[in-house]
């Protein structure tokens, strides 16, 4: 028997892993990868929740979140790789002006 | 029997063509447009027919409930239809004469520009007109009512080109207003006091009222501002204005719109509306004296009217001031009876002018008119038999229900003999202009201009290169001679008041109002009554005749006398001509100081210096701020990232507060 | 006993991966850190009874989309991360604000610690039970995501095709 | 059945499994330099016990006495790992493979199968899924040209084929309506194998298979290691017991995608059975291992039968071919069976 506020805490630490990543890293893909790690932590909160309430509507939010994690992925990653193309740099400190 | 659940599509199938119509129609070919306005309008007709066949006057009226509208609390308006003998006679007028009007109309204008524009206007001004008249609350009613007037204006600036046309809907379009708003008032005052604009509602909770006999009270406010509505769209003192300008729009668009059928909704709205009127019997009088002024002021008018159109429109002016004052002495079923032969005869006439001036390639003058007979014999014909009917010549339609109205005026317990000789007079006067116009056009030699000079009209007829007049083509007499049918045996219908029998559901089944002559126990009335009765008629029959006479006179026999007569009244006949001056005194007294008024203090003061200030200081401000917070969009995405971060925080924070304490 | 002593041992993979990804710098290694966290996310999902959820999370996330981020940076041939000063709000602002968020979420959780607990394979994620959830109670839902999840489809491709390949068209090969 | 018994049957099922499995991998290496010969009519190993029987032996003792070359240029870390990584997932996914029935020695009853999840489908998938993580990062780690191009392709032909290979074994689902890979077995009973299901089973098989042969990097699809363009691939920069063990990933990996052919298409290990008790349940075993040995041959055979696929012809029949027959073959077998319930 494991409380529901480790699962929660646990979420939390990966959600506040994830943004601490936004914040602190430069690469592109990084970046992009700490936001899956939000997603990731939010997912397990559903699961948890989903456990605890008896409520299986949880789990197939964790489906929705998978589905439009994978077309962020997509469609990000295309923008990185046109980002890379056009700058030749994967720098966040200096990918800030909309038009070159 | 059970009420037909197919009523809805009445209206609506106008409607569908109309859509269909301005959709695609600009790049259909214009067989295909014809035939989708013929169908979807004859196929609102055929359902009238059908439904008037099934009609039972036992279970009037239906009801039918289409849609939910408005829910607000008690407060409720759907979109339902109502069904009674008054609808229907109505349902029949515009659905039938609409029908004949369009199957008209693909002659008259197959050669115009934006000839699918026409034929969608008119469906949809079927639409609204259905609507109007099969509505069962007052809402519904406005809709249909703002709806007509919308076509209205479309179809009188159909030749938006021409600036008098534009000039002449934007006029139409905002006297109409003028009424609405009186209209509008009305229903704000029927919310406020009975909660419901539902006619079954209404006039229970109206039923309940003592009549209002002595001073002014709810009843005759809204009657009157009800009047000031249907004053507006039906071209009564002081509202007529907009009505012989309307004649802009072509000439099909007069018949069915201006003479036949929306002109006369506000008939048909203060005879809907006549449990209002008869509690208020101030409201009534105003009514019929309205109606009475109107016929004698416009019949003048249309005595020195040279334009074919405009003798017609001011007739059409004076017609309705007849159904007014049947109206005003509480004689509704014979101003319903008089708008129903009315829409017969003037419908006719108004088509028969436009196949004149079809005939003439565009000429619109009768002083180059002239001898016509000759060239188009059927269009002659049934132009004689619509002038001998709004005459009131017996036995056409327009004797009948014009007796019923003066006879009605005299003997009515609201009426009075004043109403009776003004009404006589007016006959005499309209049949005196109206042969006037009959002499002048079809008699005589022609008089228009030689071949290869012609004046094309508007948007209409170009190819239409003029020699000799001509006949019509046949899609437009068949209308004409169906309608000289209808005008001849139309009247026969009120009979022995078979006609007010047949409304008398509607109009006393209250049992408050009745006619003398119902309701006299003593035979001995009864004879004079009928004596006097007679006596009536034949005054009314001999004006007519006396008209006749007086324009064979002076346009046939005599061509100088009516010169000279004009000459030697001098500032009368100027006045007359010049409709009174009423234009330009409108002008002076409401246009101009609006004008005035609108540019000093709404333009220059209100609008340049309030408004305009007001939203530039705003946005002087806004950019002030931005100036200086723009600075924080670096366009560095971790710093954006920062900002959330932070506000994340406070969010947080601000729940765990929230929920600590 | 059991069931604490797996959830702590996955779970101190997930953390240990996460903290993984900030420290490390190289964008790769980030990556096969993530794939971790996903992996051991997998196996709490699946303490929890949600077995269909932790196969999908492996197929999809540790399977499909970190795939693509490998590829991703292999094909970028993406360096390690220079240290560049951008930005002094996301550390004056933002990692206080992490701080204080975290904490007190941390200490919110932590005082109501006791009073649920969620037993072994709670909730038993069976997979005829979530299709029917998916396919009647979410189905639209459902189909919106799969118009979303094209037009994603769509919007990777024309924005990662070369510009002037989507210039020209499909028609000429040259 | 006690927890302890539990645990024991599972050990002694699992290391019976693993070794069937290493041997099955070294013996279809030997099977495709055989078959190979046979078709270019050559004889092949001979030479090392009759038929060559032992030359997977002495190919192994060589393996492990060779030198082990490491490059100085290679990130070190993820190039051990890769392989590592490749041969574990390889070999997990046999885990949930049953071979037969259920097997009774005295009073214990236990299923032909290390375990049994209700969701056993998905755990092949998702470990086979994994496996792509040792190709790709071998390409990478290895810091060098030939590799990394050959890791790039393989990630990128993997993910592409994995959908279609999903989508192929949809029909199958809808077909046996469990995850399960005993349920899909015992619903193809009586010769109602998945293949026979025609057109929709045999279109879905021969998509699963073309698929199946794309995610093991076999020819035709062979491009990540096509040694005439790119050396030997992603594993150029591996030696001795490295290189071993991505030859034995592949080989696993060819052996999960025939057992999967088997238990989803064919009919697993069904097939006539008779004799006494213990015959009974071990037949099965037999007839599965005979279907088994049928697709590895297949493989071989093909392999160099086939010339391979150019690599925008690999991408374009994946996405615009495969993708499409799969998505239709789905609906149009998911209409009929709900028509038909």
């Amino acid at each position: 028997m494991v409380p529901l506020s480790y699962y929660l805490l646990l979420s939390g630490i990966l959600f506040g892993c994830g943004v601490l990543g936004f914040l602190i890293k430069r690469n592109i893909i990084t970046i992009f990868m700490s936001i899956e790690l939000m997603l990731n932590g939010v997912n397990l909160s559903f699961v948890a929740f989903a456990a605890h309430w008896h409520a299986l509507s949880g789990q197939i939010f964790v489906f929705f979140v998978m589905v439009v994690a994978a077309a962020e992925a997509a469609v990000g990653l295309a923008i990185i790789i046109a980002v890379y193309r056009t700058r030749e740099t994967l720098n966040v400190d200096q990918v800030n002006l909309l038009k070159l | 029997m059970t009420p037909n659940p197919y009523l809805w599509l009445i209206p609506v199938l106008p409607l569908a063509g109309a859509t269909i119509n301005g959709a695609f129609g600009r790049r259909s070919s214009k067989k295909a447009i014809s035939a989708i306005a013929l169908v979807f309008c004859g196929a609102s007709f055929a359902m009238a027919l059908w439904i008037a066949s099934g009609f039972s006057a036992a279970a009037a009226p239906y009801y039918f409930d289409l849609a939910h509208w408005i829910r607000a609390g008690n407060f409720q308006v759907d979109f339902s239809f109502y069904l009674d003998q008054l609808s229907l006679v109505m349902l029949l007028v515009v659905t039938g004469v609409g029908f004949l009007i369009h199957v008209y109309s693909v002659g008259y204008m197959w050669d115009a520009d934006g000839y699918y524009r026409f034929m969608a206007y008119l469906n949809l001004f079927m639409f609204f007109m259905l609507t109007l008249v099969l509505a069962k609350n007052y809402l519904l009613m406005f809709i249909g009512w703002e709806g007509v007037g919308l076509a209205s204006y479309l179809l009188i600036g159909f030749w938006f080109t021409k600036d008098s046309a534009a000039a002449a809907g934007k006029k139409a379009f905002i006297v109409n207003r003028i009424g609405d708003f009186g209209f509008l008032i009305a229903l704000f005052l029927i919310i406020q006091h009975f909660g419901s604009l539902d006619f079954t509602r209404v006039f229970a909770a109206v039923h309940s009222l003592p009549p209002e006999t002595e001073g002014t009270g709810l009843l005759t406010s809204i009657g009157l501002l009800l009047m000031v509505g249907a004053a507006g769209k039906s071209a009564q003192i002081p509202l007529y204005v907009w009505l012989p300008d309307a004649m802009e729009g072509p000439t099909p668009v007069s018949a069915l719109i201006h003479a036949a059928t929306m002109v006369t909704a506000g008939v048909y709205m203060v005879a809907r509306s006549h449990m209002i009127f008869e509690r208020a019997p101030g409201a009534l009088t105003v009514v019929a004296v309205i109606g009475t002024l109107t016929a004698l002021f416009a019949a003048t008018i249309g005595i020195a009217q040279t334009d074919i159109k405009k003798v017609l429109a001011y007739s059409t002016i004076s017609q309705l001031g007849y159904m007014f004052m049947a109206c005003g002495v509480a004689a509704f079923s014979a101003g319903i009876f008089h708008l129903m032969t009315h829409a017969f005869f003037k419908g006719l006439l108004f088509l028969a002018a436009g196949s004149v001036i079809h005939g003439v390639g565009g000429e619109q003058d009768m002083r180059k008119m002239g001898g016509l007979r000759k060239y188009m014999p059927w269009t002659f014909g049934t132009m004689t038999i619509a002038t001998f009917a709004i005459a009131g010549i017996p036995p056409l339609a327009g004797f009948f229900s014009k007796d019923e109205i003066l006879w009605m005026a005299y003997a009515s317990p609201h009426g009075s003999w004043v109403f009776w000789l003004i009404g006589v007079i007016t006959a005499f006067i309209t049949s005196f202009y109206m042969f006037r116009l009959w002499f002048m056009t079809f008699f005589g030699d022609y008089r228009g201009a030689a071949a290869g000079d012609a004046h094309v009209h508007g948007g209409h007829g170009s190819g239409h290169g003029h020699g000799e007049p001509h006949e019509s083509p046949w899609v437009m007499l068949g209308p004409l001679v169906i309608l000289a049918v209808l005008s001849f045996v139309g009247g026969w219908v009120g009979i022995h008041h078979k006609f007010d029998f047949f409304l008398s559901p509607v109009f006393h089944q209250h049992g408050v109002l009745e006619i003398k002559v119902a309701t006299a126990a003593e035979e001995a009335t009864i004879a004079a009554m009928e004596k006097l009765e007679l006596t009536l008629t034949a005054v009314s029959v001999a004006a007519g005749f006396l008209g006749l006479y007086l324009a064979w006179l002076l346009y046939h026999r005599r061509r100088d006398l009516p010169e000279k007569i004009a000459a030697s009244l001098g500032g009368l006949y100027r006045a007359v001509a010049n409709k009174y001056y009423v234009d330009e005194l409108y002008a002076l007294l409401f246009v101009q100081p609006l004008v005035e008024g609108s540019t000093a203090i709404l333009w220059k003061g209100v609008d340049q210096s309030v408004i305009d200030a007001t939203v530039n200081n705003a946005a002087d401000s806004a950019r002030h701020v931005s100036d200086n917070v723009r600075h924080m969009q670096s366009g560095n995405l971790r710093s954006y990232a920062g900002w959330v971060a932070a506000g994340g925080a406070v969010v947080i924070a601000y729940m765990v507060w929230m929920g600590v304490r | 006993m059991l069931h604490l002593t797996l959830f702590l041992f996955f779970g101190a993979i997930c953390v240990a991966g996460a903290v993984n990804l900030l420290v490390q710098r190289h964008p790769i290694n980030s990556a096969l850190s993530l794939v971790a966290v996903m992996a051991s996310l997998a196996a709490e999902y699946l303490l929890l009874g949600a077995e269909f959820v932790a196969a999908v999370q492996v197929i999809v996330y540790a399977g499909a989309i970190m795939v693509l981020f490998v590829f991703t940076i292999m094909l970028l041939n993406a360096g390690e991360e220079e240290r560049s000063k951008g930005s002094r709000v996301a550390i004056l602002l933002g990692i206080p604000g992490v701080a204080i968020g975290g904490v007190l979420v941390a200490w919110t959780l932590l005082r109501h610690s006791n009073t649920a607990a969620v037993p072994m394979f709670a909730l038993p994620g069976d997979p005829r039970a979530i299709a029917r959830l998916l396919f009647h109670d979410f189905l639209l839902p459902f189909e919106v995501t799969s118009i979303l999840i094209l037009i994603a489809i769509m919007g990777a491709v024309v924005l990662a095709s070369k510009p002037e390949a989507v210039a020209r068209g499909p028609k000429r090969e040259d | 059945m006690s927890i302890t018994t539990f645990a024991i049957i599972s050990i002694i099922k699992s290391i019976a499994v693993i070794f069937v499995l290493l041997t099955a991998v070294a013996y279809s290496v030997w099977l495709e330099r055989k078959v190979s010969a046979r078709i270019q009519n050559r004889w092949g190993p001979t030479r090392v016990g009759p038929f060559g029987l032992l030359q997977p032996l002495a190919d192994g003792i060589k393996f492990i006495f060779k030198e082990d070359l490491t490059q100085p240029y290679v990130y070190k870390t993820l190039y051990i790992a890769s392989p590592i990584i490749a041969v574990v997932f390889a070999i997990t996914a046999i885990s949930v493979i049953p071979f037969g029935n259920s097997i009774t020695i005295g009073s214990i009853t236990t299923p032909l199968q290390i375990t049994d999840l209700n969701i056993g489908l998905l755990v092949v998938l998702g470990i086979t899924s994994m496996g792509v993580y040792g190709v790709a990062l071998a390409g990478w780690s290895s810091n060098s040209k030939y590799s990394l191009l050959g890791g790039l392709r393989a990630s990128a032909q993997m993910i592409s084929y994995e959908i279609s290979l999903g989508l192929s074994l949809i029909p199958v689902l809808i077909l046996a309506g469990s995850f399960s890979l005993r349920d899909i077995v015992n619903s193809q009973r009586h010769l109602h194998w998945n293949f026979f299901y025609i057109p929709f089973g045999t279109i879905a098989f021969f998509i699963y298979l073309i698929s199946a042969y794309a995610e093991t990097n076999r020819t035709p699809f062979d491009l990540p290691e096509a040694e005439s363009e790119l050396v030997a691939g992603y594993h150029t920069e591996y030696s001795a017991m490295k290189f071993a063990m991505f030859f034995m990933a592949e080989y696993a990996n060819m052996v999960t995608v025939a057992c999967l052919s088997t238990l989803l298409f064919f009919g697993g290990w069904l097939g006539p059975v008779f004799g006494p008790p213990i015959v009974q349940s071990l037949l099965p075993v037999l007839w599965f291992c005979l279907k088994v040995f049928f697709f590895m041959f297949l493989y071989v055979w093909v392999r160099w039968t086939l010339p391979r696929f150019r690599y925008d012809q690999l991408m374009a029949f994946g996405w615009k071919v495969l993708l499409p027959m799969a998505i239709a073959n789905l609906v149009a077998t998911a209409l009929v069976v709900a028509w038909r319930a």
